[in-house]
């Protein structure tokens, strides 16, 4: 009788010990260049953002040759998840690459699919450090979060209030993105920005929309807003425009282009950043394939050659986790973004 | 097409033909059952035709195949003559048929008035936009014409059962339907409604309509018809002028054999009290009731409609409130709060309304009889089915229910025979005080007559029996003593010497309705 | 008397236990007294609504009391306008229940017709925003008439077919739009000036809200096919028996609330410039949440358009007000379901003492 | 009146018994077993089989008392958030210290006093029915649940928790082994006890059943209390498999319970349907959703797919039940 979990501290978060060394055991890692399967797992189906993740992914497998399996549940829930990886398990997948909908909760079942040999790695929203071998990052939190809050100082000419529209209170990657803004704002330079709340949209439209009238009903003086999340900008972006507060109250955050060019290029949002789904995907492509060969098995310090993303290295992770940097988060704004909205 | 029809008639006269309705040789079978074997039928234009049997006869399924309801698998349907198959009901109610039927078939959320105007309702010409204010005037007019003390701007769920009746005869009216059919409309009503039924079905008669009426009361019947048809196990066996035939030979011809005694009081030994109530009282429902039971003894418990007879033994059972006074059983206070507390103190209620308070209408016979004695037929919980089918089968046979096996589902036996059922549910429990609401409404002559031998049995075994009854007969025939009841409150307690319609009535009106009501 | 047959958690209430408070009006008074007596449980029946509105204006100064922005013709505005698709389902839904259903498939309708108009509109920029609104709300139609016939033809129970047709509905507004969404550029603004533009003054959603409340109210009570429709929930048997057409009125009802909720899927994609494959996933519930407390019965045959109206602008009113309020994102829900859990149950207190009064002042 | 014989010996009706619903659910599992083993290879393995139902079963367990709730014909779609609730209950208390078996028991109290109250605001409260009260405990359990956890998750249990959902017992999934022994407990109670006859009494005429002595205020309470009970049970299993738990867990539950048991032909309008039904549903629905994922059908073809299985289902039996 074998069960999951071998997982003894008692910290949240990025916390255990070595998840990756005891996983990679057993299997013959004879480099052969025979078809694999690889297998890439998304938050929810019917999700442009995720579509470009896959897209990029087929892209690369394609190039190296390889048979992909493309999986989302029809709800962004991580019990679906666990059902998907228990049939790509069934299935013996080479690997799995996983946009987690909860970091801690796929723990059990990723590492399942471990001890069977498979070479398990996350990509966008990470899982936690005990259930994968690497993660691919789109962009570094912390940038993301100093970005931001940079982002608004210039817009609002560095005074004023500002709030935060993010997505569910549990969203994992918002919530660093969100610690590390308020970091950031502890820099005098932002003495006189003045974070008045953080509220949560749930990535549903309707909410979102409530919530930034919410914001600009309670704080009338209020200067910028940041939504770090697609859905949140352009509900924002929405509002902004149907009350005619362009100019009036700034907005910056992470958007897809495609959404948001109509904000963009009407100047609601002056700028706004993301980074390219598609080479996320393309160079979890590429790391899955160099896990399955053996070329990396997800230390700090290995490298391996991505296509054409170049050479990548794999790098430390908070703690006890790896991950591999895609690159700084990309800026979009009117100069860019009519060539950008066609494409994600 | 229909306007043809109607077109074709009027040319041809309305009346003309002898017969406004005429059926022949109707066959009509449910799975298991047949339910009409090739019956006849003939309604003369101003005629009202009493339509007679047991309960299951049929006669039920041969106004729904009247009304379109059912379609018959052989026969014909004349109307006027003129042949007609009947598309549906609303077919039939164009042809101006109309049908008042036995369970009372209303929209309790609605109005009154709506009720009345279902499928014709007055609408403004071009827009189609109804017409309140006039439905709702013609209605009050229609139920004032009827004697009726409700509004029409009220709702039907919140009117009792006999208020109900009114408003289906007023739906009747409302078409100006030239064919009426009631069936067992007197079945939910006392002596003063039925009178002034009697006088409104006299005036419909007088507006030209012909009109079938379904009873099992002779009474109705000799007050009433011209004719008289009857049916048994779903064969025509006869139509008689009414005066034309003896009491005597309709019953042979209903039942198939003599019914010797109608009341069969057994000389039985009345013993101690069993039940005791002092100064029982709820809120807005009754008050002050004080009358006790004795062993062996049959107390007759009666009143018009609505005078909280069966608020009062509900409030005995537990079941409905209560919130003064005190209900001794043997002598000793009994805290009744549930009917589990009364059943297991010796208390069984019957109640009034079989098919929704008595019975599981798609269970089988044997379930619905254990039902209330299921604890004491499992062991720790278990059910044990041998000792629960051969219970159910024991008091089924006892009590002759008409049935093939215990496994019938109840919902297709006849009226008389589900209230048997609901008999022998009391009898499952070791009861002393059987308190019988309506026994024997809507139930036929021989089913009536062996319920009364029931009845008479079981106060002979020692049963302390409080029976609530609107027929005069009947409660004067059985009971040993007789309460009655007047807008909450005891009026009278009489003894069997001194209980005639008379005094009883006198108990049971006030002065007002006795003006109208007390020629009975 | 009500529903013999059917087997009724409703029923329960008929026993001699609690009766209708109009019964005990009636007993009340000797014959005679018909019109007052009328008159009294008239002014019962309005009672529920009432006694919701008061809630409403109780928390709405609460909420004013705590952030003075809240009565201000702004956040009204957007109150209403935020509650006006809810207000629109929310009726379709009424007579849905009316008639003793449920439709769980409306948030995927939504989605369905939202994004086949969507992808419609991006493709065909000149198209008039009117023939959008016509379509998604053709489209609505369809997928409503196939449930209808699924309920009403096939007599498969609705909860059933409604789930499984959430099912497919969703399922296919995934596989059409390809995984895409279909984002504000893409929208012309025509299309998206159908939530952002005014009639007479009134916001355009505000306003085709008014225009479905009217044509409702009018329809439910002073219509032929309205009344049948609660006839038809009342007492189906009976409705059989006296030859109302139950199959096409069932059909009707669940192809009227199909057809709102494709009107309501244009609606939604235009108000929020975008249509996604989740659009108003799980919406059903809230939906059904604004009918139970705007009073429609859940055992049928009861439910009146101004209940609805009071419901639906009560859940609206959450929904704007707890932002408002600060309240810390997490006590959001529990504070919502705290507040309808509330309002739910004053008025069952409210409704039993009325009751008791009745009592008390019945003749004996 | 003549004394008549009753028969006391149930006809055998072949044509009944053969159109029992149970049998079409039969027949469509070999299909769907078929079917799959024809479509994947990887089907037919016994390792992965026996690991699928691990993958299905966590909400099973609710369905078993959820036939109850419908057969008395009401309904509870409060039920995931009762998961919710009584998951993040556990864990929040074992991340304060509470001893992890005292944490479980907690669970379960937690689970059962939600059902509990459910059941007594339906009784209390008969103007409003189980379909309202639940909707609103829905939101306010649901709601509790974020209150206690916020945005963190709670988790970091035990190893020997884990085994719940994720051990064997002799290479049977103990998940298995424990819905067996309450699907079989269920069963017994609905059919062969005096409750169970009662649950059917009430689903199909309540007032009859309290003319009849039928305790029914206390049926409904303990059946919503079992259902809060198994909702607790369902916590375990899922906390286990999850190794952490969130406020959003079980999200949707409720619908796919109510699937389930409707699909075993459990009729919502009460008093109709049996336990075997359900269960069957319970298995047909998992492994044909298995059976999808494991020829990587996408999510959009597989709610459509077991949306129209659902109608299908449902309008065969319909047109067999009125041509028979
Ligand atoms: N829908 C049905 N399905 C099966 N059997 C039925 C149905 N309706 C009536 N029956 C059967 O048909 C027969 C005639 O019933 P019907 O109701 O017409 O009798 P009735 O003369 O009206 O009796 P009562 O005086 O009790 O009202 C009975 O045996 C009854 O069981
Ligand atoms: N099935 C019912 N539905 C609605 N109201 C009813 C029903 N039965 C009785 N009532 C009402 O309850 C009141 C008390 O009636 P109750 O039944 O106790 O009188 P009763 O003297 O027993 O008459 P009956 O013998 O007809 O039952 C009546 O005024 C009547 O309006
Ligand atoms: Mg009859
Ligand atoms: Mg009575």
């Amino acid at each position: 009788a074998a069960c999951g979990g071998n997982n003894n501290s008692g910290n949240t978060g990025n916390s255990g010990a070595s998840g990756t060394e005891g996983n990679s055991s057993g299997q013959a890692e004879a480099k052969d260049d025979t078809p694999k399967k690889h297998a890439i797992i998304f938050k929810n189906a019917g999700n442009p953002y995720g579509e470009k993740m896959i897209e990029g992914f087929r892209e690369a497998m394609a190039e190296l040759g390889h048979e992909v399996i493309a999986k989302a549940p029809d709800q962004p829930t991580a019990e679906a998840q666990i059902q998907i990886i228990e049939e790509l398990i069934a299935q013996k997948v080479d690997s799995i690459a996983i946009a987690a909908n909860d970091s801690d909760a796929l723990e059990p079942a990723l590492k399942k699919a471990m001890d069977r040999g498979i070479k398990v790695l996350s990509l966008d929203s990470a899982v936690n450090a005990n259930s994968r071998l690497v993660h691919v990052n789109q962009a570094d939190p912390e940038r993301i979060g100093r970005t931001l809050i940079q982002a608004i100082h210039e817009m609002i000419g560095g005074e004023g209030q500002i709030a935060i529209l993010s997505a569910t209170s549990q969203a994992t990657n918002q919530n660093i993105w969100i610690e590390w803004m308020k970091k950031e704002l502890e820099n005098p330079v932002y003495a006189n920005i003045e974070l008045v709340k953080v509220a949560y949209g749930d990535d549903l439209r309707d909410k979102s929309v409530s919530e930034t009238e919410g914001l600009l009903k309670s704080y009338p003086d209020l200067k910028g807003i940041i939504a770090p999340t697609t859905v949140g900008i352009a509900a924002a972006g929405k509002v902004l425009t149907d009350k005619g507060l362009k100019g009036q109250v700034q907005l910056t955050g992470l958007g897809l282009p495609s959404e948001m060019a109509e904000y963009i290029e009407s100047g609601v949002c002056q700028w706004m950043y993301l980074w390219n789904p598609i080479d996320v995907g393309y160079l979890a492509a590429y790391a899955a394939d160099a896990l399955v060969k053996g070329d990396i098995t997800g230390a700090v310090g290995e490298t391996f050659k991505a296509g054409r993303l170049g050479e990548k290295s794999i790098v430390r992770d908070g703690e006890d986790g790896t991950q591999i940097m895609l690159g700084d988060p990309f800026r979009f704004d009117q100069s860019n973004i009519a060539e950008w909205k066609n494409v994600y | 097409m229909l306007w043809e029809e109607r077109e074709y008639e009027r040319k041809r006269g309305i009346g003309m033909a002898e017969f406004v309705l005429e059926l022949n040789g109707i066959t009509k079978t449910f799975p298991g059952v047949k339910a009409l074997d090739n019956v006849h039928f003939r309604l003369k234009p101003g005629e009202i035709h009493a339509l007679m049997g047991e309960n299951g006869a049929g006669k039920s399924t041969f106004i729904k195949i009247i009304t379109g309801v059912y379609r018959p698998d052989e026969g014909d349907m004349l109307v006027n003559g003129r042949k007609v198959e009947l598309k549906g009901p609303r077919h039939a109610a164009e042809l101006g048929i109309a049908a008042i039927y036995q369970h009372v078939t209303c929209y309790p959320d609605l109005t009154v008035t709506e009720n009345i105007f279902m499928g014709h309702e007055r609408v403004e010409k071009g827009t189609r936009r109804l017409l309140w204010k006039e439905m709702h005037e013609e209605a009050q007019r229609l139920l004032d014409e009827l004697g009726a003390d409700f509004h029409s701007r009220m709702t039907m769920g919140a009117l009792s059962v006999a208020q109900q009746q009114i408003v289906e005869i007023a739906k009747a009216l409302s078409a100006n339907a030239k064919i009426i059919i009631m069936d067992e409309p007197t079945a939910a009503l006392t002596v003063r409604e039925c009178e002034q039924l009697y006088a409104i079905t006299e005036r419909l008669r007088a507006g030209g309509a012909s009109i079938i009426f379904i009873s099992h009361r002779f009474e109705d019947m000799y007050r009433l018809a011209d004719n008289v048809t009857v049916f048994r196990d779903g064969k025509y066996i006869g139509t008689w002028g009414v005066h034309d035939i003896s009491n005597k030979d309709l019953i042979v011809a209903m039942v198939g054999r003599e019914v010797t005694q109608l009341f069969p009081k057994k000389e039985t030994q009345i013993g101690d009290e069993v039940l005791r109530v002092e100064g029982l009282g709820a809120t807005g429902y009754f008050a002050d009731i004080n009358f006790s039971v004795r062993r062996g003894e049959i107390v007759g418990l009666t009143g018009l409609v609505g005078s909280g007879r069966s608020e009062v033994c509900q409030a005995i059972f537990g079941i409905g409130p209560r919130d003064r006074g005190k209900i001794y059983v043997e002598g000793r206070e009994a805290s009744i709060r549930r009917p589990a507390d009364a059943m297991a103190l010796g208390i069984g209620y019957l109640p009034e309304d079989r098919q929704k308070q008595g019975l599981i209408l798609n269970w089988e016979i044997a379930g619905n009889i254990t039902l209330p004695a299921l604890r004491r037929l499992a062991r720790m919980g278990w059910i044990r089915r041998k000792a629960e089918w051969s219970v159910a089968k024991m008091l089924a046979e006892k009590l002759g229910v008409k049935a093939t096996g215990i496994f019938d589902l109840v919902g297709s036996l006849s009226g008389g025979n589900q209230q048997k059922v609901v008999v022998a549910k009391l009898l499952t429990s070791e009861l002393k005080v059987l308190i019988l609401d309506e026994p024997t409404k809507g139930v036929d002559v021989g089913a009536k007559s062996a319920i009364y031998e029931i009845i008479g049995e079981l106060a002979a075994q020692g049963y302390g029996i409080l029976l609530v009854s609107s027929e005069m007969p009947e409660v004067i025939g059985l009971s040993d003593r007789i309460v009655v009841m007047r807008e909450g409150r005891i009026t009278a307690i009489l003894d069997r010497s001194e209980a005639t319609q008379e005094t009883i009535l006198e108990a049971a009106m006030d002065d007002s309705t006795r003006e109208t009501g007390a020629s009975a | 008397m009500k529903r013999a047959h059917q087997p009724d958690p409703e029923e329960l209430r008929n026993t001699m236990a609690d009766k209708p408070m109009a019964q005990q009006a009636a007993q009340a008074v000797p014959s005679g007294g018909a019109v007052r007596r009328a008159s009294l449980s008239v002014h019962i029946m309005r009672f529920r609504e009432l006694g919701l509105l008061g809630f409403v204006v109780l928390l709405a100064l609460l909420v004013q009391w705590r952030n003075p922005s809240f009565l201000t013709l702004e956040n009204i505005n957007d109150l209403l306008r935020n509650a006006a698709i809810l207000s629109i389902l929310a009726l379709g839904m009424m007579l849905v229940i009316v008639t003793r259903g449920i439709d769980l498939s409306i948030g995927a309708t939504l989605a369905l017709s939202g994004m086949i108009t969507a992808l419609t509109v991006s493709a065909n920029p000149g198209m008039h925003p009117m023939a959008a609104l016509l379509l998604g709300t053709a489209i609505g139609l369809a997928c409503g008439s196939l449930l209808g016939w699924f309920v009403a033809r096939l007599g498969i129970l609705p909860i059933i077919a409604t789930l499984g047709m959430m099912n497919v509905f969703r399922g296919l507004t995934f596989t059409i739009s390809g995984g895409k969404w279909v984002s504000a550029h893409q929208m012309p603004d025509s299309f998206t000036g159908i939530a952002t533009g005014s009639i007479l003054g009134i916001n355009t959603l505000i306003f085709i809200a008014i225009v479905a409340y009217a044509v409702f109210h009018y329809f439910v009570n002073h219509t032929r096919t309205g009344r049948q429709i609660y006839a038809v929930g009342s007492n189906p048997e009976a409705a059989v028996i006296s030859g109302i057409p139950k199959e096409r009125l069932l059909w009707l009802v669940y192809a009227i609330m199909g057809a709102l909720s494709g009107l309501c899927g244009v609606l939604w994609v235009a108000k929020f410039a975008s249509a996604q494959g989740d659009t108003a996933m799980g919406y059903e519930l809230t939906v059904i949440a604004a009918c139970v407390l705007g009073g429609v019965s859940i055992a049928g045959g009861v439910g009146k358009v101004s209940g609805v109206l009071v419901g639906s602008l009560l859940i609206g009113m959450l929904n704007n007000a707890l932002p408002l309020l600060n309240v810390s994102p997490f006590w959001q829900t529990a504070i919502q379901g705290g507040i309808i859990l509330l309002a739910v149950l004053a008025n069952v207190w409210v409704k039993r003492s009325v009751d008791r009064n009745h009592l008390l002042r019945r003749r004996i | 009146m003549e004394p008549r014989v009753l028969s006391d010996r149930k006809a055998f009706d072949a044509k009944r018994f053969f159109l029992q619903w149970e049998w079409m659910l039969l027949l469509l599992l070999v299909a769907v077993n078929v079917m799959n083993a024809q479509i994947s290879p990887y089907y037919l393995d016994f390792a992965n089989l026996r690991d699928a139902t691990m993958a299905f079963l966590d909400k099973a367990f609710i369905v078993l008392p959820m036939v109850l709730v419908i057969i008395l014909a009401d309904i509870d779609i409060s039920v995931a958030s009762t998961v919710a609730l009584s998951s993040v209950v556990m864990a929040d208390l074992y991340n304060r210290g509470v001893p992890m078996e005292l944490a479980i028991v907690i669970c379960l109290l937690t689970g059962t006093l939600c059902g509990l109250l459910n059941g007594w605001l339906i009784v209390r409260y008969r103007e409003l029915s189980a379909v309202i009260v639940t909707l609103i405990t829905m939101i306010v359990y649901r709601g509790i649940a974020y209150v206690i956890l916020e945005d963190q998750a709670a988790g970091h249990f035990p190893e020997w928790f884990g085994f719940l959902g994720w051990g064997y017992v002799a290479g049977v999934p103990f998940i298995l082994i424990v819905f067996v022994i309450f699907a079989v407990l269920f069963g017994l109670l609905l059919h062969k006890t005096t409750f169970g006859r009662h649950v059917y009494a009430i689903g199909n005429n309540p007032t009859a059943s309290r003319f009849s002595g039928v305790p029914v205020d206390r049926v409904r309470m303990i059946v919503f209390t079992l259902t809060g009970f198994m909702a607790a049970v369902t916590a375990l299993f899922l906390t286990s498999r999850m190794g952490s738990t969130r406020p959003n867990i079980a999200n949707m539950y409720e619908l796919e319970v109510i699937a389930m048991a409707v699909l075993g032909g459990i009729s919502t309008a009460g008093g109709k349907g049996r336990m075997i039904g359900a269960i069957l549903a319970v298995f047909l629905i998992g492994l044909l959703r298995y059976g999808l994922g494991l020829i990587n059908v996408n999510a959009q073809t597989q709610l459509i797919i077991i949306g129209s299985l659902l109608i299908a289902a449902v309008a065969v039996s319909n047109l067999r039940r009125n041509k028979a």
